[in-house]
């Protein structure tokens, strides 16, 4: 048993700590915002020179040898500065699949462009009827003559705007919503038959709606085995729950904090509102909550890095029910605590409330990881 | 004791309705989350307002001398029941609900005679000048300063969170006329103050959601006529606190809430879910159950409110509950409709892009989550839920 | 719509609240609790002389003609005092039931000294494996000659030890969850073949294991009609449902203003406990459970006013979701705020909790509900 | 960073779970919150006291040169885990765990050699004389008065809360001896009294399900001689509050919540409900998922504290919150517990009656409720959790 961390993650941790700190602060990132593509392109190549978008992959692949701990710290760090740039999308889900089950050739048409940062990735799995079950697909991989012609329609990708590969999840054979024949293709964003209609989310990332009719892919388009995708999709998404849980974690741990020290500062009846113990108690509430959510990270990515076995599927539903719950309260506290000020654009608070609030639905909610805990 | 209409109440609730059902049709329904920031009036919500006005039913909260109506507190209820229902414009507050009381019970007769009409046609827009920046809830802790010149004040300072200050023609408003008081309480005036006198700038705060409801409103030598104090100099504070006390009814929001709860559950009942839909989903539908619960406990409530006011008594200890319950249950509301859109709660509701391309996902999505921050406003403006709090515990409780 | 009380009304709420105020102090009743019936004889003579235990009953039958409304009245003054005596079990169930669908004969030869207050009955519903369900039932009855012979085991029957009269729910027809087929008995309590075990329960009321063998009773022993009791069951418990949520709202009248006085009063760190604001928001959290808790109480006794329809059901249902929710909160926080003298037998701020509680439990508790609530 | 226990760890794991298995057998294990409050121990229970002193086990937390062992902060882990799982007799805290620590922190050889040999030893039972009359939380108000006579100090004064009081051989307690002091918690010193001294009474304290386990304590010119002074006169405070930390340690109690939920879901698991079962149950098994997850939060919660003591520092700031969790936990899951026995949670358990005739319903229904209420105290005595909120605003958050 051992909660310390190596030096190679300890110096992950700080560089990636620094050069949030440093380039990340809360008026650089709303700038980010405001541009064409909702990222920091600069950023991107940063995080491409510094290793980090290597750091999950294995040496072999030109990775940095990491794993879930790694991209915990990575994330968790993110948090802390609600960073933009698209890294559980193109690295931790798109990457981490082509990783998994991708042959050579595949990976170094697409996974080393990936590290290097020069391509990057959407998942395209969700669809409109299907909430957040990965296997209730209505989108079809029909075989012609080598290759297979795929139609449907995508829910939500997320970077889609911004992806050069799009991942989409279609059902090669088997009833709607079976486990079993789902295939992983691996389609171009720009192949004749995909249309997409682009949008912000209300967390400021960027998303699409994808349409894909009569779209034709070779044999070598597909990803793993032939109707052996949902394996491979579940351990992806896991993967980035306990990514977007990792940075819930930081955003939370940044709520509390700030609204710690607004409420020393912020004077009303004369006297500071931290004096107030109400308010203090509820402070300590979000300190718990935080605490408790922390914890449950260390032990989904602890159990993600000991394998991926039914015993850290079930880790990863129990972190992501502590933080569906736990950031709610303290977003929604937050924001309380800090009066009108906490409601307006212009100050930071509220944009880790939107944020901490679009994690809890992200790749299923509460409800739907209490579900699968109690299921696993 | 029963829960039953008398038979004149019935008959009140059915003419509400055909009125309802003539002037503002099921056509002209529909989400009001938006609408509610848009400064421009739709022909039907005009339509509404004229029809008010021509039924002699604009403001019936007021005293039937000022143009009111001389409705029971039941028929006051099956009223906003009724409108809450129908989704109907609602007049801005500000004008017809909060100043006009101080205006019939403390105002000159030719301060009645310019603004009330003018209010009740809906006519002038009024906007709140209370809140200043480093005095949130602590209302008394005002700076904004007016100094007597002649027939003028001279009013220097700065109000915030100024709802609908971008389109009001006048601002009621607190200002400290003493500033050698012993209690902070004392030494406020309440003046009327013209929006387009020179010296005051309107600057928009924008709420979460990029929403445009609110302002700062900064006020630079703005010469206001003494003929623009209500009642007497330095005694402010007084019609202020009778003004928030009329802000708190009807402040629970039973009817708006069980609208809301109506259109979760055919919202639900949409959702496909698995093969079948989200609203047979046990756990979903409980949450729902347990806040319809909760909503039906309130409305008790605030019947019994008002049966003891309708008995000539002042509303009793259990009134002081509505606005906290009331917020805590329209925000779960709003967190059950996020839980119920799914991915689809995530994109950002662009109006424009909306009207040419049509919404993402159901319809049910538009602004919903914008819906659901904006609302968290509700437990911290116009005195914070731990402001009400302190509140019952002094008042009712003796603490 | 009217929230006011008749004068009828207004009067029979005064003169049980002063009874109670006057004869039922908290030292008196824990006397009581040592007895050997576990209630007042006298009190419950006085009862009768009052008419207390003829109100919800029509004057033909000798009742003082009340309702619902009546019967919530007193029982809230009850709750206010922890009263024992069995109103619950022998007027409004046997008295309901027997009101509802008995025989001229048999209201002359029981409903008429259970007014009078010779008589007492307990109503034997529950059975080991039925939980809350009213018609999971295993005991039998099955025709021999021109009457019964009754086989089972009925639990947790209150009042048994001091019941002459049961009413005993057994199958005469049908499998065993259907609502069909079920036939209520009024059965002696000494009839042979009756066995009981006797017990107190937690909260100091008296209760039994009730044990049919081969029990026989005449034709005239069914109430109400041959395998259509399930709709006359469930009027009586919804009855008693409110009846008992009326006394929980009694309680936790006591319960949050005792807490108050005892804030106000108890000195720690140099000031009355009551100064501290998260006592003060906790208090007023209790008032207003409290609150909802009274408006849920006339509504759902209002409705069952009104007349036995599935609106009233709902009601009921609802009312004892709140008082259930309200009541664990009200009790557990009174014993919180009480600090050690909250848990001890000597201070009467514990035997709320522990009313409360249990009548969390009786007739079903939130989750029951909850799910009835729903279903209807 | 991973969960995994080390070779030599699992050795031990090993070692311990046989040794558990040889002296506690599954025979002897049961409810055990029954046997909590009684005086005499059962065979089975000394025969484990015995094989824990023959093995060196009493008192593990001690340092090894007065009879602890060498145990890494994992082993003591896996020790409080495994004996928790298997429910053994756990030695009486007030001896062992709170006296101890500072009796070989600050007493004076004489007091160990008589004291520590007859505590490691179970042969002695001690009491605690911390809270009094009027002063609850609010230790620091103590009045009890210790006045110096020759050899002697006189104690007058009442204690009260005092668990097991009336078994205790000897009290550890707080007196004032002085009184003319600035501050409230100078002027206090740490005594050990011999609960045989004359003017000594003991009365029970009848905790909700009549049950005996709190006393008070009056002393009335009791003889305490000085050599029973702990450290120096007027210091106690100093000692108290190291005491109280070590109180703390171990109280998240998540191995017996843990033990707690399993039985919760065996007991579900023979519930009949509709023809099936609770465990199948949506709702039910809902609320139980809802209360491990919390619970697998804690646990981390608390081995992160054990890394961080284990890596040579002090416990970080996540180790104030083991308490209120923990006992927040244990008394859901009590009240689940309730909820699974349905009407059987309503009889009385008297135990001859249940001797007799066995119990009346499942026996898990016996003492379950009993249990619940007197779990409410967990919150309460050893500091309340507001005080514990306290604490953590000031100490953790600087506010």
């Amino acid at each position: 048993m051992d909660f310390s961390f190596s030096d190679e993650q300890g110096l992950l941790k700080d560089s990636v700590e620094r050069y949030v700190q440093q380039e990340y602060s809360f008026a650089a990132r709303q700038k980010l915002v405001k541009t064409e593509r909702g990222f920091g392109e600069k950023n991107w190549h940063t995080f491409a020179e510094l290793g980090w978008l290597g750091v999950p992959f294995a040496e072999k692949d030109g990775g940095f040898g990491g794993g879930p701990i790694e991209t915990m710290l990575i994330m968790e760090q993110f948090g802390r500065a609600l960073v933009l740039e698209p890294f559980v999308s193109s690295v931790v889900l798109v990457g981490g699949m082509l990783a998994a089950v991708g042959k050579t050739a595949q990976k170094e048409k697409y996974l080393a462009p990936i590290i290097a940062g020069t391509l990057q990735g959407a998942f395209a799995y969700a669809e409109p009827q299907g909430r957040f079950n990965l296997a209730d697909l209505t989108t079809t991989a029909t075989k012609s003559g080598t290759g297979y012609v795929l139609n449907g329609h995508k829910a939500v990708v997320l970077n889609g705007p911004n992806a050069n590969l799009l991942v989409v999840s279609a059902r090669t054979s088997g009833a709607q919503r079976k486990t079993t024949g789902i295939t992983l293709f691996l389609v171009d964003a720009n192949a004749p038959g995909v249309t997409r209609r682009d949008y912000p989310t209300v967390d400021a990332l960027r998303a699409s709606e994808v349409y894909l009719e009569n779209v034709s892919v070779e044999k070598s388009a597909v990803l793993g085995r032939v109707g052996k995708g949902y394996d491979v999709i579940q351990q992806a998404v896991d993967h980035a729950t306990m990514a977007i849980g990792a940075e819930a974690v930081g955003c939370m741990e940044v709520a509390y904090k700030a609204t710690v020290e607004y409420c020393k500062t912020r004077e009303q009846f004369g006297q500071p509102i931290g004096k107030f113990q109400v308010l203090q108690h509820r402070m300590v509430d979000m300190f718990m909550e935080y605490e408790q959510s922390k914890s449950m990270m260390f032990m989904a990515a602890m159990r993600l890095a000991e394998g991926y076995t039914p015993q850290a599927q079930k880790a990863v539903s129990a972190f992501k029910v502590q933080v569906g719950k736990s950031g709610r309260f303290v977003g929604q506290q937050a924001v309380q605590l800090h009066g009108g000020m906490g409601m307006t654009e212009e100050l930071s608070i509220g944009h880790y409330f939107k944020r901490l609030t679009m994690i809890d639905t992200m790749f299923g909610n509460v409800d739907f990881h209490l579900k699968r805990f109690g299921a696993l | 004791m029963d829960l039953k209409l008398r038979a004149g109440d019935l008959a009140f609730q059915a003419e509400v309705r055909a009125f309802i059902d003539q002037h503002w049709p099921a056509a002209a329904r529909g989400d009001t989350t938006v609408r509610e920031f848009s400064a421009v009036r739709a022909p039907a919500e005009q339509h509404w307002f004229d029809a008010l006005a021509a039924q002699g039913w604009s403001v019936p909260s007021w005293p039937a001398e000022f143009g009111g109506t001389d409705w029971t507190p039941t028929q006051h209820y099956i009223w906003d029941r009724e409108t809450a229902r129908a989704g109907t414009p609602q007049m801005s507050p500000f004008g017809a609900r909060m100043l006009a009381p101080v205006l019939y019970t403390w105002g000159t007769p030719q301060q009645r005679e310019v603004h009330l009409p003018a209010i009740r046609a809906a006519a002038v827009q009024w906007c709140q000048g209370y809140s200043e920046p480093g005095a949130g809830s602590d209302l008394a802790a005002l700076q904004t300063r007016a100094v007597r010149s002649g027939d003028h004040y001279i009013v220097n300072g700065a109000k915030t969170w100024t709802s609908g200050a971008h389109h009001a023609d006048w601002m009621f408003c607190l200002v400290r006329t003493d500033t050698r008081t012993a209690k902070r309480q004392q030494g406020i005036s309440f003046l009327l103050i013209d929006m387009k006198s020179p010296g005051i700038e309107v600057h928009p705060i924008l709420i979460l959601g990029d929403i445009h409801s609110v302002n700062s409103v900064s006020l630079t030598d703005v010469k206001v006529p003494l003929a623009n104090l209500i009642g007497e100099e330095n005694q402010g504070w007084t019609y202020a606190k009778g003004l928030l006390t009329h802000e708190r009814t009807g402040i629970a929001g039973v009817a708006r809430s069980q609208t809301q709860i109506a259109q979760l559950r055919e919202q639900a009942a949409r959702t496909p879910l698995n093969g079948a839909w989200l609203i047979d989903d046990a756990s979903f539908k409980r949450h729902v159950d347990e806040v319809e619960i909760d909503l039906m406990a309130l409305e008790i409530t605030e019947l019994r409110t008002l049966a003891s006011v309708e008995a000539g008594g002042a509303p009793g200890p259990e009134s002081s509950i509505l606005k906290i319950r009331g917020t805590e249950i329209a925000q779960r509301i709003a967190d059950l409709q996020i839980e119920a859109l799914g991915y689809y709660a995530m994109p950002y509701p662009d109006q424009q892009l909306i009207d040419n391309e049509g919404p993402i996902g159901p319809a049910s999505a538009i602004g919903a989550l914008h819906g659901m921050l904006y609302g968290r406003a509700a437990s911290i403006f116009g005195g914070s839920n731990e402001i009400q709090k302190n509140i019952i515990s002094k008042a009712v409780l003796g603490l």
